[in-house]
């Protein structure tokens, strides 16, 4: 098992070799060359100088098609139509699985019968120069997203291809992504993309990472997203990074949404080295969406207003199409507009909510111990602790896919709609702060007139899609 | 009446919070539920239910690749003598498609009955009950339209 | 001139019957078989008893068309697909100009064509029996809306129609809307209007009475829209109306518009007879919107959120199309889903933003203000009061079309974009409240570095629809 | 350079708000503008522009009945002898309509220029230099698509 260090640059190279023979389009990385590459990008294309500098929250969609030309022509119409700041390729699942013969059939059959047989672009099979032909032709910084477990060669050839961020971390793109691989397994492949990253960040290339805050997207606790950006950013860190984006999914609490902005702020530039330079992403709801356009608006639009009193430095929007599936180019385009405008009608404005302090007292309380736990787990290691937590459940994600997490944590909202804990597990949060949760849960149950059971958690859930934030008995009813 | 029923998440989609909802209700309906989890192979699905006598196979699939994930699906099933009733559910297409159409798609790869994403589980098992010819309770009667 | 007393019963006769005879369609009216017909209506049609015993605001569109089948599949359709709470009917514009037969020839067209050639459904040409047809096929209370300066003869039909709602009163359906009627004209007008609700009212069936809050819908100050909701309610209850919604237009500000919601409430709770039951309306964004259904959404949720925290009886919702032009049936139920799906995700949430108090506060000192001043100047006669408050200036309306007011005040946004007032004219406010404005206002001038000057007001005015709430200098340079 | 211009908003439209930008707007550009406000008839529009010898006759409409009440209108400019530019200007159909079919409504009824309620003023400005040969400046170029 790895420790916690920065890998020998001796380790880099031999990784970085075996990794790029492992298919045919990874024998065109060549290191110098990749960075004179970025050199010559212009300052707008330069994603972790344009997000640091920006002074109001900048907005980046998702999106990704399998050919080339299609995804220039997606980037570009949502640079311009949906006058997007930032702009992403999102990966097909095939690459997230490392199956690059099977992207490489989708990606054939998408050229032949322009069908989109993939669900994302195929970044390992178009290549390092597939890729500089999408970096040369749209004309803002670009990021790679995914939820790729092993994303090693998917680094080594989109940051020799010129993207300059690139999503995910060993958590965040493991538990809530995949069942198939082991923590310590993604601990050391994304050790290896930290250090690639922080390779090129030595030569002036500062590769910005991004690890995926939102997690399953389920009611997530923020406290439990904050720790896992929190070790991410750590781990990160430790390999060189210094231009790191925490990120944080909205749960529809405007109080609770702000309180954790401002509490990932604050303990990341608290646990980071101050060689980071920290910024934040809040994602719109990332859970279950109306199956209704209309509605989906609704939800997009709160999530804009949230934006422009948290200010985090980006904002990854949804389209009212997430519902249903991959979302056309204009509907893509008009989310990223009306968050736009919600953010710019309400960011001039003194919006001064009551208790956004207390619930990011509380926010950060459990962060503390949760990730002080993790801390002492690790015994001064750092990979060690996270493999121990989540191991005994000190530290567990709800809703998580992988066996990697004990997944025995469950969240139900509060009288207010605030996310709380109402099945704990082993989580590492001492009596005091569960009676906090408790008690807020209790109160819901009371004004219900129903007992806390799975029963609460499976109304939440689906709660926003149907139309409410809180899951209430009647809310079924009407269904 | 103890049917048993087997449940995953096929391919290597990881979408697991359909599921975990879907097993809730089932259970509560009183079905015996045999999760199999998320990232499923068809040969997964095909052995939990020659294992468990299951009545019936339940598939859901989220991500959009259903279709390559279910081709060959009824094959591996019936080369193990698996003779159970066959749902499918999610979102099973690419993009924004015409259900209809996906429909068909899927009942021509042999599955009994496709749902979408917005079928509320009270649907899928009425129509299970039906199917496996359960005596008919108070949610029978409402309506399936798949 | 009228005095602010009631029309004596002869009086109220005398009127009805004139009115009656100068149109054919005006001899199906009788008050009896109208009284027995509204008692024959089911509870979930009564107006006033659904919005007063409602819990959480009721949404309700705008929408009419001139033929009577269309106009029932229509509000079928927004009460169904749109959710709607409560329907509209809103009438055309040349029945609001009195020339019913111009819109007989509009209907005969759209009978015969199956265009639209009116913007609006002609209630007095359908008549008694088409009204009643249409409250029968439909299922919620219905109002009519309409803007019409002398709605005599509307509110004859329509009452007796089984209508149980009108919005409109003598100086919110006169100095927005028409340059052609004098104030003591539409006040005369509106009496009878108020009188024959009140008929009703004290025969059991409680015609809800609507003044139309935003106005011109272009930066109204606050203060000046509640005072004159003061006053037409104050007239509406001297003629027996016993349920009366006050009208507010959003403002886009979220502290300003919650803060005059609920001075809104209050002064009318204050004012008010108590016999009356007093509710309000919130209107979503009534100014120019942008010219982008995704933009309109923003402004849309925007409106939703200010509605969860205010919580108004009621509100009119905007579609997506607004800038276009009438909205199609889709567009019109898409507004009223995306404002209930904000509501309902916010309402349920503690959300208390600082600074309300000090704002409603301030609008509050600033409506006793204009409120006193038409009182005085009145010399104990409302009617007077207004009349002589109007020509002086004491009291005005910005933007506005009417000669009957000054037209000398005009608004501006501050440096938060609440909306102040630059320029006075000759406002009954004194020069503390003056003060305080214009420190508003400078703080603005000051970030922009330019002067206070028309050109502010106009960038204001399109701000809106260009993406922001308030017109910096640079926002233009963007366009 | 005084080139008088006649403003108003035609029928029983009060919409003001556009007028009163538009008014600004020429005046800051130098032109005499004549503002008729709103519910202006033909007659009136005709009238002010004898009485002004306006070079252009600017008609406003926002409120959907632009087409029947601009019947007519050139008709009566012409049995004035107005021989002025005429422009027209707003939301000019009822309901969504498309913008190219109107704009060809109303240069069918004899405006000059045809502009949707997206026109900036100033290109409505630079239009109007144009069309009556002022010397160019700056805002003139602007493109003109009306
Ligand atoms: C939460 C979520 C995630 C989470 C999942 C966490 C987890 N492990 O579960 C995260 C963020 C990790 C994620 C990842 C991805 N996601 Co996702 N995700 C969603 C989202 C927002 C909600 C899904 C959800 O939990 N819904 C709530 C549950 C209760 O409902 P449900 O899943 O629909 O299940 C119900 C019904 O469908 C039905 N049902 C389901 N299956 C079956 C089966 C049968 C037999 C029956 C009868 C009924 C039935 O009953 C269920 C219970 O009521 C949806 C969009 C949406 N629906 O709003 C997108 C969505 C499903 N995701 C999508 C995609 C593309 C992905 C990724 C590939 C994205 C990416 N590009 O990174 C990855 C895939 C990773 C992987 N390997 O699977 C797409 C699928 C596109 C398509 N089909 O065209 C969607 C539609 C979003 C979109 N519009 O693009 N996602
Ligand atoms: C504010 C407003 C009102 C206010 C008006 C207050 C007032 N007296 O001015 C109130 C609430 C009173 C009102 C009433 C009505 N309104 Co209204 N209103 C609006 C709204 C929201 C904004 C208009 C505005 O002020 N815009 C800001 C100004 C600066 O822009 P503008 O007016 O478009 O003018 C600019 C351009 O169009 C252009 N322009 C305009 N004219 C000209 C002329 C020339 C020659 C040129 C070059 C350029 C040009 O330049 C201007 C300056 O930049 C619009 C919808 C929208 N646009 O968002 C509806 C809208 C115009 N109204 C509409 C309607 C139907 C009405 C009513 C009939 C509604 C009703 N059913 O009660 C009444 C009519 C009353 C009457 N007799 O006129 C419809 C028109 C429908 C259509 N054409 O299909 C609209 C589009 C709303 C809708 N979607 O239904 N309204």
């Amino acid at each position: 098992m790895r420790r916690d260090e920065r890998i020998p640059s001796d380790e880099l190279r031999r990784i970085d070799e075996e990794i790029r023979e492992s298919w045919p389009t990874g024998s065109a990385v060549d290191f110098e060359d990749a960075v004179a590459y970025h050199d010559s990008l212009p300052a707008h294309k330069r994603f972790a100088d344009v997000l640091e500098s920006a002074d109001e929250p900048l907005l980046q969609p998702r999106a990704g098609v399998p050919r080339l030309d299609d995804q220039i022509e997606l980037l570009a119409a949502l640079h311009e139509d949906g006058e997007a700041d930032l702009l992403p390729t999102t990966i097909d699942s095939y690459t997230r699985d490392n199956a690059y013969e099977k992207a490489q059939e989708g990606l054939e059959t998408a050229r032949e019968t322009g069908d989109d047989a993939l669900n994302g672009f195929p970044a390992v099979n178009h290549g390092v120069e597939g890729c500089r032909e999408l970096i040369d032709a749209v004309d803002a910084p670009v990021e790679v997203r995914h939820g790729t477990p092993d994303a090693r060669l998917l680094a080594a050839i989109t940051f020799a291809g010129g993207f300059q961020s690139f999503e995910g971390g060993p958590i965040s793109y493991n538990i809530p992504y995949t069942n198939c691989h082991g923590l310590a397994e993604t601990i050391e492949n994304w050790q290896f993309v930290d250090r690639l990253a922080g390779a090129y960040t030595e030569r002036g290339v500062r590769i910005n990472r991004e690890p995926f805050g939102p997690l399953t997207g389920t009611l997530v606790p923020p406290s439990i997203a904050i720790t896992i950006m929190l070790i991410e950013g750590l781990l990160a860190a430790t390999q060189g990074v210094r231009s790191i984006t925490l990120g944080y999914g909205q749960v529809g609490n405007v109080v609770q949404d702000v309180a954790a902005l401002r509490a990932l702020r604050e303990l990341g530039e608290e646990y980071l080295p101050d060689a980071v330079v920290v910024t934040t992403v809040f994602h719109e709801w990332m859970g279950g969406f109306p199956p209704d356009e209309a509605r989906a608006n609704g939800v997009i639009g709160l999530g804009g207003l949230t934006a422009a009193i948290a200010r985090p430095d980006k904002v990854i929007t949804k389209s009212p199409q997430e519902f249903q599936g991959v979302p056309t180019t204009e509907a893509n385009a008009a989310g990223l507009r009306t968050t736009r405008q919600v953010i710019d009608m309400a960011i001039e404005q003194e919006i001064d909510i009551d208790g956004i302090d207390e619930e990011q007292d509380l926010i950060e309380r459990e962060t503390h111990s949760l990730i002080e736990a993790v801390f002492d787990r690790g015994d001064g290691d750092l990979v060690r602790g996270t493999l121990e937590a989540f191991d005994s459940g000190a530290l567990d994600v709800p809703f998580a896919p992988s066996d990697s997490a004990k997944g025995a944590v469950l969240p139900a909202r509060d009288d207010d709609g605030r996310v709380r804990i109402l099945e704990w597990g082993d989580l590492a949060v001492d009596d005091e702060i569960r009676a906090i949760h408790r008690a807020r849960l209790a109160k819901r149950a009371d004004t219900e007139g129903r007992d806390q059971s799975f029963r609460m958690v499976a109304d939440d859930v689906d709660a926003i899609s149907e139309g409410k934030l809180i899951g209430r008995p009647d809310t079924r009813g009407d269904v | 009446m103890s049917n048993t029923v087997v449940l995953g998440v096929i391919g290597s989609d990881a979408h697991v919070v359909g599921i975990t909802i879907l097993e809730q209700a089932f259970s509560t309906a009183g079905f015996d539920v045999v999760n199999l989890g998320v990232q499923t192979s068809r040969e997964e699905f095909a052995e939990a239910a020659v294992t468990h006598e299951a009545d019936a196979v339940l598939v859901s699939s989220l991500y959009g690749h259903a279709e390559q994930d279910c081709r060959g699906f009824h094959e591996v099933l019936a080369e193990a003598d698996v003779d159970a009733v066959t749902y499918i559910g999610g979102n099973l297409a690419v993009g924004q498609d015409d259900f209809e159409r996906t429909r068909e798609t899927f009942r021509a790869l042999g599955f009994d009955r496709v749902f979408d994403s917005e079928t509320d589980p009270e649907e899928a098992i009425a129509a299970l009950r039906r199917d496996l010819e359960i005596t008919p309770t108070e949610a029978d009667r409402l309506t399936v339209s798949s």
